[in-house]
């Protein structure tokens, strides 16, 4: 199947899920997705009143694009939409949507679910939380796989001598 | 002969280092773990960079092993915490 | 957790998929999904023009009611919005609605496909489906568990003599 | 003594047995099991609704040994395709 996808962005634009939504979809798709994520008012229990999100824009507009388009593989359609949103964010503002359909439900939650778990995985962004009594600190991340080792990992367990 | 890489570092790997670019020069022939080795080098802030961070050449993500070349693009990435 | 949930509902009114996604959502929820189920324009490879859903409407209700709050006690939240429509359906014409938003994503995940997995085991709903060529035919359903048989099933395999 | 049931047809039974709604007059302590039973044994059309059919009793699944009251709401449900 194809590896384009519809729509694909990361930047300080506020981002409108329905408009997200609105990007996919077809008369041959019986199913549709929206996951969005927003900024909570707690982390680990903690109170936060904002999220700042800084990104390393270019490498993660080509990171995330790479997202997509795997993740339309899975989904066997193009129709994949997703927008990162970087900067400021208050308490409810969307950090995140992404917005899937396909003829069957379940490559929809597949490939929506891929996204946003590639996303943590991957995506060159981190984001600092501004803590209710003024201090502010980053979230701990995931270390990106196939990165950060001094030799590739062996593709096999044993080698024959 | 000597290759200057661009460094770039982001979020808490920038406010370690107190910069978001530095030019490096490194030997012909040097890998993104020589860089690394020869920044750790000079000592603080520098140190205080791990032996083997995440690391992006040319806005994809690389093993410590790969050569570089000039003009490369080198960026630490802290780990990531998008979505 | 609570068992109540925010919305529910079974009937002919037009789905508006993003007000059923408004009813979701607060400042402790860090991820909201929504669901959209859509009349697609064929099944099993043969041309669809139109779908009509039937309901046993009383019961329906009930028995959405019951998907919505299992959904609600496995998300942790009442955040659950759901709406099932009923009648003549044209392609592209929303069928169902889930909306759902939780503090982490995994639980929005898990119980909206809940939500959509239990609809249709369980809804007592049918879709006569319209083909291209004039003709018309119910869809082929799922019996629903628990009903059916004349006597209870074994709760185990195996009974002491 | 007896006792009468409203029993409903839905989708593909409704088109089967022509109506949708049928009173029926059964023995006092009979089952679902039992107006299945009863249906079937007056011929066609009733005789092609399966013997095990999926039903409700007052809109909630039930099982074929279900006892019946006075005035209950049986319904028929043909296998179910919602979403």
């Amino acid at each position: 199947m194809s590896a384009r996808v519809v729509h694909c962005a990361v930047g300080p634009d506020v981002i409108d899920p329905v408009d997200v939504l609105s990007r996919v979809g077809s008369d041959e798709d019986g199913a549709a997705l929206l996951f969005v994520g927003v900024v909570r008012n707690h982390a680990d229990g903690r109170p936060v009143s904002g999220m700042r999100y800084d990104a390393y824009a270019e490498m993660a507009r080509k990171e995330l694009a790479s997202i997509a388009h795997e993740a339309a593989q899975r989904l066997g359609t193009d129709r994949v939409a997703v927008e990162h949103r970087t900067g400021e964010l208050s308490i409810g503002d969307v950090s995140v949507a992404i917005a899937v359909s396909s003829p069957h439900r379940a490559e929809s939650f597949d490939a929506a679910r891929y996204v946003i778990e590639e996303i943590k995985k991957r995506l060159p962004v981190w984001k600092k939380e501004h803590y209710d009594d003024g201090s502010d600190g980053w979230v701990e991340g995931t270390v990106p796989p196939g990165t950060g080792r001094r030799v590739p990992a062996m593709p096999d367990a044993e080698v024959e001598g | 002969m000597t290759l200057s890489v661009n460094t770039l570092f982001f979020a808490s790997y920038r406010d370690l280092v107190g910069a978001s670019t530095l030019e490096v020069e490194l030997s012909e022939g040097a890998t993104v773990g020589d860089l690394v080795d020869e920044l750790r080098r000079r000592g603080a802030p520098f140190d205080a960079l791990p032996e083997e961070p995440a690391v992006a050449v040319n806005q994809t993500y690389a093993l410590l092993d790969e050569p570089l070349g000039p003009g490369d693009e080198v960026a630490f990435i802290p780990p990531v915490a998008g979505g």
